[in-house]
């Protein structure tokens, strides 16, 4: 396994207000870490920040060992970094279908198993509505379009922001299968999370966050134990 | 009245619509697509007219002056997008800041010409092969009208074509929604919102250069027919391809037969139509009304 | 030595900017002659140009022209639009405003006050020598239809030609009046109504690119065949001949306030000589006005002596005798006492090929004239419209 | 001293626009700067809509319209005796058409009801020109005259339209600060939300149209007095576009910004206009320039400097509840 | 305890689909109750229904005796029924204090007072304390909305629904997306607003802990139908919920 997603030292901004400070971390190849802290702790924030939505003051990220500190967000979505953001972001007056071909662009070029036929295996709820317009969808069921917006584009490394904010739990845990398949096929995923269960169950590796400080990294076995470090944080 | 007139004046509508369809179709592409309301849509109509002017002093033939002159049309509008439009997407009251930017181009693109060109009407032949007339039944249509009905429509088919079949269109339709979006799913939002520009504004240009050997090349051109446009844009739905169309063919049957019947209402006939529109649809005929959530 | 300042108004942009820029050719030219000539006391005439927009800007710089520049007159405007909001400023800071385009017959009559003069004739002179012609020269016909802006330049010349024919005893019948907007791009629909009215005469009222839009969209439905063509204000301003080259058919009948090749006089070949020099093209109507407007005021200096004595420089202009590019032999303008408008001929003609002043392919030809004296001024006229359109 | 500082402004307002009378600059200074008080009473009316409201008119220049040539047709009826009753009537009239044009315009949202008052705008402007009976058509009207008192000099009618102004725009202050305008400026935040403390949206945004456009309509009768001529070119777009331009340029978030927005305007036109007749190339360049680097407007960089030092304390604050 | 809203025969289609199929529901006054239910189940169409947001086909709402069916929202608020939102919605560039006193001069009819200063409304400023001070807020009334953690809008956003002086508060999803303490903490508010206020309230969750913690009655709607309504402990034991709903599996 090699250090496939990196982040040195980060600091980022929304115009004055600082953010993030010096935040490190490492994803591995294939493997599953999640972010955790609490609301406002910069979660969303540091992975805006490695998708290059937001371009760090200082600092750097590197994927697959290529410094990618502000490069364009396209060109890093093509690399294979998928972000699926926490708002949605769907766009509304463009079909269901519509939608999900949108995701494929940042595929060109690389294989992957993803393709219309599975997203819709894994959601038959977007297969129903496939010539909606997106904006027409419940919560849920945009969220559901989100997900599986970025998977068409056969990402090599999935940041999900928030998966399971407003799905029922049946959903969540489709979602979870969804995420263990994933990681079968050797999907890195980076992951925030605020339902621990759901965390927990899917996770290798934990990184904490707070007030834009890491202050905790563990393994997940270690992390289940220490219940003192979820007080502090997490209030669990 | 008899049949002959009604088709006359049917005829005549109809070549009126097209070239009004014509500025406004690339008025509403860039609106439904940049979410930018391009008052100086007019200039590029006037820009396009000149660049193939001074083709044609050079060249002395049409058809080459016009491509020059759409591309160079389409060109200008990629340069102001990158250099200038580009930093205002998404500020708050984008749509004033926008409006002024478009405004502020109509007014140094207008003394620019008249500073190259001077201020003088300046002249394109049509070309020779479309210069006699057509005899439809009793009625006489110059093959010139009928050349730009006939490109209106190819222009209405390749767009519809490209926006609702093409992955292109669809990204481009997506980029007026959200362009941070858009680029996190791997596409070049930045590269797409340049070439609709040029796309529109290269259509303004046609439009100006279709337009010129009917109409008097001046500085000042661009302005007038921007407003006409506009209704058509409000009445058709803002944004809508074929609102446009159909907006432009209302617009140019009723004036026609206005004419007619109602001579003295002439220079306001397009205000009531609008204003009829308006009470009963506000959106614009074929607008839907959006179904966007939050 | 003295510099007498002169404040300039004129449209610099859009569609009238051509008028703005060949008057201000004629202003260097006029200037050139007149300070060569030399005035009283060594004093040099200076003239200040500046885009007049619209009318609130226009009153705004003439107020400025007067208090701050000193000038001693105010000179120019295109549009009668600004030209009646300016005059009220000349009215009251009692400064002379001479008008060298505007054509609303308004300044010299119903709106009339007396530091204001015109060099250029007003539409009611153009309209009403075009009775004349309709009476005497064009046989076996009846009914006329009118097509002009829907604006008091469009709508006074119906008015006036009307009035004009009723005058003459003429009977006619008016089959059809169009009233397109000013700058209409497209006449297409106008066309096609017109050809099925199917009028003996087509009376048209526009100016400018209207113009040019106009002929080159009627022509190909065959406009020009079916009925006579009667333009006579401005239809042969010279840029609209230029604008049209090929496109102008032969045999309509135009005239404008000035002709480039009519009266082929020296003075008329020399002027047009200096202008092509000076601008690199042939002037349109407008600038003839210009250049006669800072002779009148040299004129009028001389007289005096001085150009700070209003009064006097009104006195020394009203019945001055000038002799003006378009005068034919034989004729001399003059301003008439009364109403401070110039009184001259008016040269009526139909278009013929020439293309002697490139790159018009079509010059009028087959003047008529008619005589100055028959057409301004008319009290009587000058009543009705009063009625009409209130002092 | 919070009060001291709310009437700062004022303070500066009297003090330039009346110690410009003891300056005297000059018989056209004082012409223009009487321009700018009338140009800055009707951004500051359009503001109430585009800076508050945030809705962007691009057809104020109707109601602009509607003022002077109800004034001055009026005045030309009866002669100039009730000169401000009838610039009351006028911006009345402006603001009875407001309302059914903001019945219809409003309907539509952002660019679209932008596009709106556009056309509603121009039709207005297309009447004016065409129906040359009434309103003179192209030619205007002209020979307004003025009461007695008002004649002799344009320093009294300067004075005049300065506390008319004044008083206008202390009105308009009023309005900012009451309850009904905190609702104005949340409409323009958050609509939906509007709707959901039990408010009408629409109807506050009519209210706002038609308050917007009666001291708009005062503007223009004032304007009617000054030159004692109107013209349809009052009512054209580009009068409607220079109260965006106005009100961008001094700050569209500020009450004030529109004041300087008009004098920079005002300036400007008359020194480009000057000295090139390029001036619409010059003032174009000036627009991109203002849209591009100070979005804010003139007023609001003061604003933004005060904030840079307040923003970077409060994210030290962090406030858990 | 007597009724104070019963919806009838609640109807509405989206094009083909059946988003809310006759739904019968009276809720009692002071009752605390969840909705459940799958995603696109309908329940934000039935509180946009409810609130007047969008019509319905069919069915009729009384809210205290009085057919509200198609009166328009701002006059639903105007009766005291009241919604906060599943995403936070604020008046960013305001203060907190100043987003909770607009709600307040509404609740006075203050709103349209067109000449007087904003603050000079003495009822107005103490009920804006007072909410605040209640909810917990105050301490920060000086911040912009923009300037608050994600929890602290949704907090601020049931502060100003609270303001309203609500007869029954909606709530879409009060805490999604909130960290777990952040949750605990909402759970507790809600409860003691509750109790305070006797306020009738209706919260529709996607998290049990607070389902099942708080709400006295709770709800199931599956494809626009009401399936199955009871106390707690019913509804966990409720088949149909399980299977559509819940899951074996509770994550
Ligand atoms: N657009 C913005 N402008 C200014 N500050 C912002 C902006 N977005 C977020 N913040 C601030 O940045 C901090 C970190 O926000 P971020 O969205 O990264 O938190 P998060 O950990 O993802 O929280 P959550 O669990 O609520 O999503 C917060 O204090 C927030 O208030
Ligand atoms: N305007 C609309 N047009 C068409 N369909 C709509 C519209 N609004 C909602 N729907 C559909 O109605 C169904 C119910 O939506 P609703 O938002 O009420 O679900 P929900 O129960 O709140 O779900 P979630 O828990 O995911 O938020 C969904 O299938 C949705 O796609
Ligand atoms: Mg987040
Ligand atoms: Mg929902």
């Amino acid at each position: 396994m090699a250090d496939f997603l990196v982040a040195e030292n980060i600091n980022s901004y929304y115009g004055k207000s600082h953010i993030l400070f010096d935040v490190s971390f490492t994803v591995l190849e294939g493997e599953t870490l999640c972010l955790m802290g609490r609301n406002g702790a910069g979660k969303s924030t540091t992975f805006k920040t490695l998708v290059m939505d937001i371009v760090p003051k200082k600092g750097k990220v590197y994927f697959n060992g290529k410094d990618i500190t502000g490069m364009k967000t396209y060109k890093i979505a093509r690399l294979g970094l998928g972000l699926v953001p926490e708002d949605r972001k769907i766009f509304g007056p463009l079909t269901v279908k519509e939608n999900l071909t949108l995701g494929t662009s940042m595929g060109k070029g690389r294989k992957g198993v993803w393709n219309l036929d599975l997203v819709y295996e894994f959601f038959p709820v977007l297969k129903d509505f496939q010539s909606r317009p997106g904006g027409t969808l419940s919560g849920g069921e945009q969220q559901m379009l989100t997900i599986a917006r970025t998977l068409m584009g056969n990402p090599v490394v999935l940041l999900l922001d928030e998966p399971t904010e407003g799905l029922s739990p049946v959903m969540v845990k489709i979602l979870k299968d969804l995420v263990l398949k994933l990681k079968e096929v050797g999907t890195t995923i980076l992951l925030s999370e605020q339902n621990i269960k759901f965390a927990m169950a899917v996770s290798d590796r934990v990184a904490i966050i707070d007030k834009g400080y890491i202050r905790y990294k563990a393994d997940i076995d270690t992390f289940k134990k220490d219940d003192a470090i979820k007080k502090q944080y997490l209030a669990v | 009245m008899d049949f002959n007139t009604l088709i006359a004046q049917f005829i005549s509508g109809l070549s009126v619509a097209m070239l009004l369809f014509l500025v406004a179709s690339g008025l509403t592409l860039i609106f439904g697509v940049l979410n930018v309301l391009n008052f100086a849509h007019g200039s590029f109509y006037l820009l396009g007219t000149y660049f193939t002017y001074q083709l044609m002093q050079m060249f002395d033939n049409f058809w080459v002056g016009l491509l020059v002159g759409v591309i160079g049309a389409g060109i200008v509008g990629m340069v102001i997008e990158v250099l200038f439009l580009r930093r205002i997407y998404g500020r708050d009251q984008e749509g004033a800041f926008q409006l002024l930017m478009t405004y502020a181009f109509i007014l140094i693109i207008d003394d620019v010409v008249k500073f190259i060109w001077g201020p003088e009407y300046k002249t394109i032949p049509k070309p020779d092969a479309l210069m006699g007339s057509l005899n439809i039944g009793t009625t006489v249509v110059p093959t010139y009208n009928v050349f730009i009905i006939v490109v209106g429509l190819l222009v209405v088919l390749f767009a519809w074509y490209f926006l609702t079949k093409t992955d292109k269109g669809k990204m481009v339709r997506a980029s007026s929604l959200d362009r941070n979006m858009l680029g996190l799913l791997g596409t070049n939002v930045p590269m797409i919102m340049t070439l609709t520009f040029g796309v529109a504004t290269a259509m303004g240009g046609l439009a100006g250069i279709l337009a010129a050997p009917l109409r008097t090349v001046t500085p000042g051109a661009g302005v007038e027919v921007i407003i006409d446009s506009m209704i058509v844009v409000v009445i058709g739905g803002f944004g809508n391809f074929w609102g446009a169309l159909l907006g432009a063919l209302i617009i140019g049957e009723v004036l026609s037969f206005g004419i007619l019947w109602m001579p003295e209402l002439a220079t306001v006939l397009t205000f009531i139509v609008m204003i009829i529109v308006l009470i009963v649809k506000p959106e614009g005929l074929l607008s839907k009304k959006m179904v966007g959530r939050k | 030595a003295e510099t007498i300042k002169i404040g300039a108004l004129y449209t610099m942009t859009g569609r009238g900017g051509q008028y703005g820029k060949d008057s201000e050719v004629a202003i260097k030219i006029a200037l050139d002659e007149v300070n060569a000539k030399g005035l009283p006391g060594g004093a040099k005439l200076e003239v200040i140009i500046t885009d007049d927009k619209n009318p609130q800007y226009a009153v705004s710089v003439a107020k400025r022209y007067i208090t701050d520049e000193k000038c001693k007159f105010l000179f120019g405007i295109i549009s009668t639009g600004i030209g009646l909001a300016v005059t009220e400023v000349s009215k009251e800071y009692k400064v002379i405003l001479v008008g060298t385009d505007h054509a609303g017959t308004d300044l010299t009559a119903n709106k009339f006050q007396k530091y204001y003069f015109r060099t250029s004739n007003n539409t009611f002179q153009s309209m009403m020598a075009g009775a004349y012609y309709l009476k005497d020269e064009v046989k076996n016909w009846k009914k006329i239809a009118y097509i002009g802006p829907d604006y008091a330049y469009g709508r006074d010349q119906l008015m006036e030609l009307k009035w004009g024919l009723d005058k003459l005893g003429v009977k006619y019948e008016v089959v059809g009046e169009y009233w397109p907007k000013l700058y209409e791009p497209d006449y297409t629909s106008y066309i096609t109504a017109i050809i099925k009215a199917a009028p003996d005469i087509l009376v048209n009222g526009m100016w400018g690119g209207d113009t040019v839009s106009f002929i080159k969209q009627a022509k190909p439905y065959g406009l020009f065949n079916k009925m006579k063509y009667f333009h006579v204000d401005a239809g042969g301003n010279y840029e609209a001949l230029a604008a049209l080259g090929a496109d102008m058919p032969e045999g309509i009948i135009m005239s404008a306030r000035h002709h480039n090749n009519w009266p082929e006089t020296p003075a008329n070949k020399a002027y047009i000589q200096k202008f092509y020099k000076a601008a690199g093209r042939y002037p349109s109507y407008a600038a003839e006005g210009a250049y006669v407007g800072i002779h009148v005021i040299a004129e009028a200096i001389r007289k005096v002596g001085n150009a700070n004595d209003t009064e006097a420089l009104v006195k020394a202009m009203e019945g001055m005798k000038i002799q003006t590019p378009e005068d034919p032999p034989g004729f001399t303008s003059y301003i008439d006492p009364k109403t401070h408008q110039i009184v001259q001929v008016q040269a009526i003609g139909i278009t013929v090929k020439n293309d002697k002043f490139p790159p018009a392919k079509y010059m009028l030809g087959n003047f008529k004239v008619y005589p100055a004296d028959k057409l301004w001024p008319s009290f009587e006229y000058i009543d009705y419209m009063t009625k009409v359109k209130g002092k | 001293m919070k009060k001291l500082k709310d009437y700062l402004p004022w303070i500066c307002y009297f003090v330039f626009f009346l110690g410009i009378l003891l300056v005297n600059p000059g018989t056209h200074y004082i012409h223009l700067v009487a321009r700018v008080i009338i140009f800055s009473l009707y951004a500051v009316a359009f503001n109430l809509l585009y800076g508050t409201t945030g809705l962007v008119s691009f057809g104020h220049a109707l109601f602009y319209g509607i003022g002077a040539y109800i004034t001055g047709m009026l005045v030309k009826a009866t002669g100039p005796e009730y000169f401000l009753l009838f610039i009351v009537l006028g911006a009345a009239g402006a603001a009875f058409v407001s309302f059914f044009i903001g019945l219809l315009t409003l309907r539509l949202t952002g660019i679209y009801f932008t596009m709106l008052t556009l056309a509603f705008a121009q039709l207005a402007w297309g009447l004016t020109f065409k129906l040359y009976h009434f309103t003179g058509g192209d030619d205007g009207i002209q020979a307004i005259a003025k009461p007695a008192m008002l004649t002799g000099g344009v320093t009294k009618y300067y004075l005049f339209s300065f506390v008319v102004v004044a008083i206008c725009m202390y009105i308009l202050w009023r309005i900012r600060r009451s309850p009904f305008g905190s609702v104005l400026n949340c409409i323009r935040q958050n609509p939906q939300r509007i709707t959901f403390l039990g408010l009408n949206v629409y109807k506050n945004q009519l209210k706002a149209f038609v308050i917007s456009a009666f001291f708009a309509g005062v503007a223009g009768g004032l304007y009617a007095g000054l030159d004692g001529s109107i013209h349809p070119d009052m009512l054209h777009w580009p009068t409607s576009g220079n109260a965006i331009l106005m009100a961008t340029i001094g700050g569209m978030g500020t009450f004030f910004g529109p004041v300087i927005g008009a004098g920079i305007l005002t300036g400007l036109e008359e020194i480009v206009g000057k000295y090139t007749e390029y001036w619409s190339f010059s003032i174009g360049v000036v627009v991109l320039i203002v849209v591009l680097l100070f979005p804010r407007g003139v007023l609001g960089i003061k604003r933004l400097a005060g904030n840079k030092n307040k923003e970077e304390k409060e994210t030290e604050v962090v406030c858990n509840s | 305890m007597s009724v104070i809203l019963e919806i009838k025969n609640l109807d509405k289609h989206f094009g083909g689909i059946h988003v809310t199929n006759h739904v019968n529901i009276s809720v009692k006054k002071g009752e605390m109750s969840a909705i459940i239910g799958p995603n696109g189940a309908g329940k934000t169409t039935f509180f946009n229904l409810i609130t007047g947001f969008i019509p319905s086909d069919d069915g009729s709402v009384v809210y205290e005796d009085r057919d509200i069916t198609k009166e328009r929202p701002e006059k639903i608020v105007k009766l005291g029924m009241v919604r906060a939102f599943q995403v936070s919605s604020l008046f960013l560039e305001e203060t907190v204090f100043d987003n909770v006193y607009l709600a307040a001069l509404s609740n006075f009819r203050k709103n349209a007072k067109i000449f007087a200063d904003r603050m000079a409304f003495k009822d107005a400023r103490e009920h804006t304390a007072f909410i605040l001070e209640k909810i917990g807020l105050f301490h920060c009334k000086d911040l912009k909305a923009s300037e608050l953690s994600h929890g602290d809008t949704k907090i601020l956003d049931i502060a100003i629904a609270l303001t309203l002086n609500p007869k029954i508060l909606l709530l879409d999803e009060p805490t999604a997306g909130m960290a777990p303490d952040e949750r605990i903490k909402m759970m507790h508010l809600l409860k003691e607003l509750h109790e305070f206020f006797q306020l009738t309230t209706i919260f529709i969750e996607h998290d049990m802990d607070m389902v099942f913690g708080i709400a006295e009655t709770i709800r199931v709607l599956v494809q626009g139908q009401l399936i199955a309504e009871g106390p707690p402990d019913y509804i966990r034991q409720h088949e149909t919920v399980i299977e559509a709903y819940l899951g074996k599996e509770v994550l």
